[in-house]
């Protein structure tokens, strides 16, 4: 188990460009598109999403050394159902609205590929500040897009963005095209933007998998 | 709710890929071409007919009766890894010809959210065990119909010069965006006839 | 008389045979320089007999077949072997070896032409053969297939019917036409050749119907042999191909490659090929003149010559009163399989049928377009295949994926390029795809 | 002199077909459609005709300067889609929905796959799909009557047909187009006329037409009345609603129909059956468009196992009968 020697910064802010899992690595698709109808979703479902994937960084990392290789794959399965289960009792105690609206996407958390793509090859091998700061780096990235996502078939599907009781613009100056909310305009809209990350920032010499 | 329209309504009204967004990965990822398609898609059937009928007897006989749903997450995705490992080694023994043609593709199913999906969503359903094996069974057949579909358009895009910002994932999703268009036609489809 | 309607796929192609289909045959005379190539058949190239500086009569042979598929040639006229050396091939498209002979102008002839019998009762089938192979006789029709070998079939194959190829259907070509109306009697005493060499007990004569006055010579030609009949087919293009006369005249396929008529008891043969064996037969003359069209709007004076193998194009189209107006594109062979030259200083082979010089007008220039999948050529195809595919696959280099869609099929006529809106070289891609799939199956 | 021959594949003669030509021919098929639609919905028609179309041409243009690809407007294609599209919109309907519909059709349906003959779903339903989805308003209100231009009341003849069984409107209104409906898709006799100018021309194949409003009439024939079976009115069955328009125009669309006979026969079938599932027992009163875009999804495996028999192919079929035969011997 070959240490990285990365120093925590790059830990962090790898996650938002190079290694981007919703554009540049393409991984978590299911959530990325399902929840993405409003800002507020994505938000949520991005710290739901952040806080498990921290949860089984560190833990994969600490016991790293005493995980057996061969049957490593049902034990990061346990280390990331745990932090699942957490975020399901919490969110449906204080969020319940929010929980409803996620739906059966919580629980999906488990099987997200982001989460044991990240145990699998970086918490495994790093050591655990390393793995805090990949899970904080890679969660709050997640978060990020799911956010643009989000704000993007918002406020094109409704005609505004709407933060709680706040909503920017009070009035929609267009007639907003539900489509958006609906599955077509989920991955139309994800897919344009893939496109053009991959026209713009990932085009700097990355080959997108 | 009849059989029928549980078959009808996985595979047409909200199929599981265009109208519910479970089993995405597997599905741009697996569809380059039919053969590897078809495949898949056998696993997918024959796993999630499966593991729907055994976590729902699962959910009856072990975690309603001991009042334990809060470890549902848990307790059901155990149940899909082992069922999986079970099953590949069934299959070498016994059916050494679909276990080769399927082979690949069984663990990858492990990770497949619409394996997992389709059990939660025979639990917020209610149904029973006959009830969750036909539901998994037709969304299973449902997510089979849109990747051998999505294979066969996909075969075509090697005859053609795709622009290499659009190259993979992102052609691959608005493709499967423009596809549930045309599904959107299905919605309502018998409601309320069976 | 049969005729036949009905049509297997194929294009209706503009016809263009009144510029020359009643120009009578001339001989073209003798040019400065012959030039033989020593492959100007299907299989092995013959072996030159002769040296320079020897001097040659007129039919003499000059080189011989090399094993059993291959064909001797012989001198078309009397004068002195100037050389042995590779010259551009029109047809092979690449430098080739060839002979090349100074015509001496007295067209003198060797001894050996002399009528070899008058009638077909004191020949043996096996002396036939042993003729065409001695005449250097090929197939005329375009693939110059050796004729000897063609009237050999194996025991296990018999052949119970004979079909003269009359059709013709590639446009501006009158050769085989003007043949048949001025030398029906010739055509079917070869014909009744070919019938006894390969043990066929029935003749079909096949002729396309916008060719009457040949239908006519053909019919009084037949009338006194009851076992030849005369079939008359709708002008469609490609009805002359091999496989398509044989499906629209006895209603049989021929199987995939590598098979061949044979297998469903079937011989093909040009209208050229039958005069050419009465020639031999009768005249003792061996392959050394054919009937040649030379036609298109970009030629003064079209006409149909008989030429000696061998003659430059330029002397040909000289001949036809040179050129009318500047000529954009010189095709050797038809409009629909013919080869475009890069200049006319090219000989004429044995298996040439037609010259033809277009002038800008004629010539489309438009560009290649993407498919747009408008199954127009899947519509045409005689060989049932489907063209945008294959060409598709060969254009991407994918040539497994064109072998399973047969590419090998094709039998390369051009009516599926002819019928693509988008102007696509469907053919061009397919012949390229068969080249590549040829070698991998050899690699 | 020589140095100026054109070197090139044979064959050296082509067909008078071109790409162009046989998108002009479908805009001159359409016409008829279009100036009825004008005639029966008024200029509010026309306006929408233009905006569609000159939103297409210009999307595609864009597009293809952005992308630095030659810019191919002019074969036309574009204009047939901007058309199309136009000719199913609801008369009344707002002017920037064309715009936006058209933009979409030629962009995502079209254009990022790599230009004409890449797409696999007929540009313009797919552009009407999502503006039904993205506006259902709209795209489910905004109807006219004929000749008084005025808002209609009540639902639409088609709507009131899938639940009755009958209509109240005669043959010969029906056939003249004056009924409520989609801009180009009510006068029957104009979409007749333009389907068989293209037949004559060649343009499309009639199985696909023949096909379609075979099976609908069928089906609406066997399942269109709620009074029992075999007792449906089928003709008003495909003069209603957009089949018709559809089955001549749409479906036969080269690039997302097969490439076999037969196959173009299945396709009709499919259609016909889909816009009758929808359109009996569906969620929406017209299932046209999603009838045809699920044909067109379902295309390229029809041509993938819907193959002619190559020349030749019994030989293998006795060859290997015979190989078979020879085994169990």
């Amino acid at each position: 188990m070959k240490e990285s020697k990365s120093s925590l910064g790059f830990d962090f802010i790898k996650g938002f460009i190079q290694e981007n899992p919703t554009f540049a690595l393409a991984i978590g698709m299911c959530p990325t598109l399902a929840v993405t109808t409003s800002v507020v979703n994505g938000f949520w479902m991005g710290i739901a999403v952040l806080f498990v994937l921290t949860f089984a960084n560190v833990f994969v990392s600490l016991l790293r050394n005493f995980i057996p290789d061969e049957i490593r794959i049902p034990i990061f399965v346990i280390l990331i159902a745990t932090p699942v289960v957490i975020v399901e009792l919490v969110m449906k105690a204080y969020l319940p609205a929010i929980y409803e609206v996620l739906g059966i996407f919580v629980p999906l958390i488990v099987v997200n590929c982001i989460i044991i793509a990240r145990a699998e090859a970086f918490a495994y091998r790093n050591p655990v500040m390393n793995s805090l700061m990949d899970g904080l780096g890679i969660g709050a990235a997640f978060t990020v897009n799911l956010m643009i996502v989000g704000g993007i078939r918002e406020f094109l599907g409704t005609g505004q963005i709407v933060f709680g009781s706040a909503a920017f613009p009070s009035v929609p100056f267009f007639e907003p095209a539900a489509v958006m909310l609906t599955p077509p305009g989920g991955f139309i809209t994800l897919g344009i933007l893939m496109a053009l990350f991959n026209v713009t920032i990932g085009a700097k010499g990355k080959t997108n998998d | 709710m009849s059989i029928i329209a549980i078959i009808i309504g996985g595979v047409l009204v909200n199929n599981f890929i265009f109208m519910q967004y479970l089993g995405i990965c597997p599905f741009i990822g697996v569809s380059q071409n039919l053969e590897t398609a078809m495949g898949m898609s056998g696993a997918v059937v024959f796993v999630m007919t499966i593991a729907s009928a055994v976590t729902a007897a699962f959910e009856q006989f072990v975690l309603a009766r001991f009042g334990l749903e809060y470890l549902r997450t848990i307790a059901y995705i155990l149940v899909i890894a082992a069922f999986v490992q079970l099953v590949e080694i069934f299959m070498k023994k016994t059916l050494p010809g679909l276990y080769k043609a399927l082979g690949i593709y069984l663990p990858l199913i492990t990770t497949n959210c619409a394996v997992l999906g389709v059990t939660m969503l025979n639990v917020r359903q209610g149904y029973g065990i006959l009830m969750s094996t036909i539901n998994g069974f037709a969304g299973a057949l449902g997510w089979s119909l849109a990747i051998i579909i999505f294979a066969g358009i996909r075969e075509r895009w090697q005859l053609m010069d795709i622009p290499p910002a659009l190259e993979g994932f992102p052609l691959a999703l608005i493709s499967t965006g423009l596809m549930s268009l045309a599904f959107l036609g299905f919605v309502g489809l018998f409601k309320g006839l069976f | 008389m049969i005729t036949i309607k009905k049509v297997f796929g194929g294009v209706d192609v503009p016809g263009k045979k009144e510029l020359s289909k009643d120009c009578p045959i001339e001989f073209a005379g003798i040019p400065g320089e012959v030039v033989l190539f020593l492959s100007q058949h299907t299989g092995a190239p013959s072996n030159p007999i002769v040296k320079p500086k020897d001097k040659v009569l007129r039919g003499q042979m000059i080189a011989e077949p090399q094993g059993t598929v291959s064909a001797a040639l012989h001198a078309p006229t009397s004068g002195v072997i100037k050389a042995i050396e590779p010259r551009f091939h029109p047809v092979q498209a690449r430098m080739a070896d060839a002979i090349i002979l100074q015509p001496d102008g007295e067209h003198v002839s060797d001894e050996s032409v002399k009528p070899l019998a008058s009638d077909l009762e004191d020949l043996t089938p096996e002396a036939i053969r042993t003729i065409a192979r001695q005449m250097g006789l090929v197939g005329l029709g375009g693939a110059a297939f050796p004729t000897a070998v063609k009237l050999a079939p194996p025991e296990n194959k018999p052949i119970d019917t004979y079909l003269l190829n009359g059709a013709e259907c590639e446009p501006y070509l009158t050769a085989d036409q003007r043949l048949m109306t001025e030398e029906a009697e010739k055509v079917i005493f070869g014909f009744r050749a070919f019938m006894k060499a390969s043990g066929a007990s029935r003749g079909i004569v096949c002729i396309e119907d916008n060719k009457p006055d040949s239908i006519e010579a053909m019919k009084r030609a037949i009338q006194p042999y009851s076992e030849i009949e005369l079939a008359v087919l709708t002008s469609r293009y490609p009805r002359g191909g091999e496989k398509q006369l044989i499906q629209a005249v006895l209603g049989r396929e021929v199987p995939p490659p590598p098979g061949l008529p044979l297998d469903v008891g079937v011989i093909v043969s040009n209208v050229g090929t039958a005069y050419a064996m009465a020639e031999s037969i009768l005249e003792g003359l061996p392959l050394i003149e054919r009937i040649v069209t030379v036609t298109g709007e970009g030629v003064a004076k079209p006409s149909n010559f008989k030429a000696l193998i061998g003659t430059p194009l330029s002397f040909l189209i000289d001949k036809a009163g040179g050129f009318n107006g500047t000529p954009r594109k010189v095709i050797m062979g038809g409009p629909m399989m013919g080869a475009a030259l890069r200049d006319t200083n090219v000989p004429i082979v044995k298996g040439t049928s037609g010259i033809l010089v277009f002038n800008v007008d004629q010539v489309v220039e438009e560009p290649i377009l993407p498919c747009i999948r408008c199954g127009k050529c899947v519509d045409v195809c005689p060989m049932r295949i489907q063209p945008l595919w294959i060409a598709a696959y060969s254009e991407r280099g994918l040539m497994e994926q064109a072998e399973n869609a047969r590419a090998m099929d094709c039998c390369e006529c051009g009516a599926c390029a002819f019928a693509c809106p988008a102007k696509r070289p469907l053919v061009q891609w397919i012949k390229l795809a068969k080249a590549e799939i040829t070698a991998m199956r050899r690699a | 002199m020589d140095d100026k021959l054109l070197i090139t594949p044979a064959p050296h003669i082509s067909s008078v077909k071109t790409v162009r030509g046989i998108m002009l021919d479908v805009v001159i098929s359409l016409l008829p459609a279009t100036l009825a639609g004008i005639i029966i919905f008024g200029i509010r028609s026309l306006q929408l005709v233009l905006a569609s179309v000159i939103a297409a041409v210009a999307a595609e243009a864009i597009y293809q300067k952005v992308a630095k690809k030659p810019v191919t407007v002019n074969d036309m294609s574009a204009v047939v889609t901007g058309l199309l599209l136009a000719l199913t919109l609801p008369p009344d309907a707002p002017i920037w929905i064309p715009i936006i519909g058209s933009a979409f059709a030629i962009i995502v349906a079209k254009q990022i796959f790599g230009g004409l003959g890449t797409n696999f779903v007929n540009p313009a339903l797919a552009g009407r799909a999502f503006i039904v989805a993205a506006w259902p308003l709209h795209m489910t209100q905004d109807w006219l009557n004929p000749m008084t231009h005025d808002a209609i009341t009540g639902a639409t003849p088609l709507a009131v047909f899938n639940n009755t069984g009958t209509t109240s409107l005669g043959v010969k209104d029906l056939l003249l187009g004056l009924r409520a409906g989609s801009l180009g898709e009510t006068c029957i006799i104009a979409l007749l006329a333009g389907g068989i100018y293209l037949i004559a021309r060649d343009v499309i194949d009639w199985r696909i037409p023949v096909g379609y409003l075979g099976t609908l009439a069928l089906g609406t024939w066997i399942f269109g009345s709620p009074n029992g079976f075999f007792q449906g009115d089928w003709l008003s069955g495909i003069l209603l609603g957009g089949a018709v328009l559809g089955s001549i125009f749409m479906a036969t669309d080269y690039v997302t129909s097969p490439v076999t006979p037969t196959g173009r026969f299945y396709m009709g079938v499919g259609a016909g059956i889909i816009t009758l599932l929808i359109r009996v027992w569906g969620g929406y009163p017209e299932g046209v468009t999603y009838a045809i875009l699920f044909m067109n999804l379902v295309t390229p495996l029809i041509d993938k196992y819907v193959v002619p028999k190559y020349y030749g192919y019994m030989h293998d079929i006795q060859a290997r009968k015979a190989a078979a035969g020879g085994g169990t011997k």
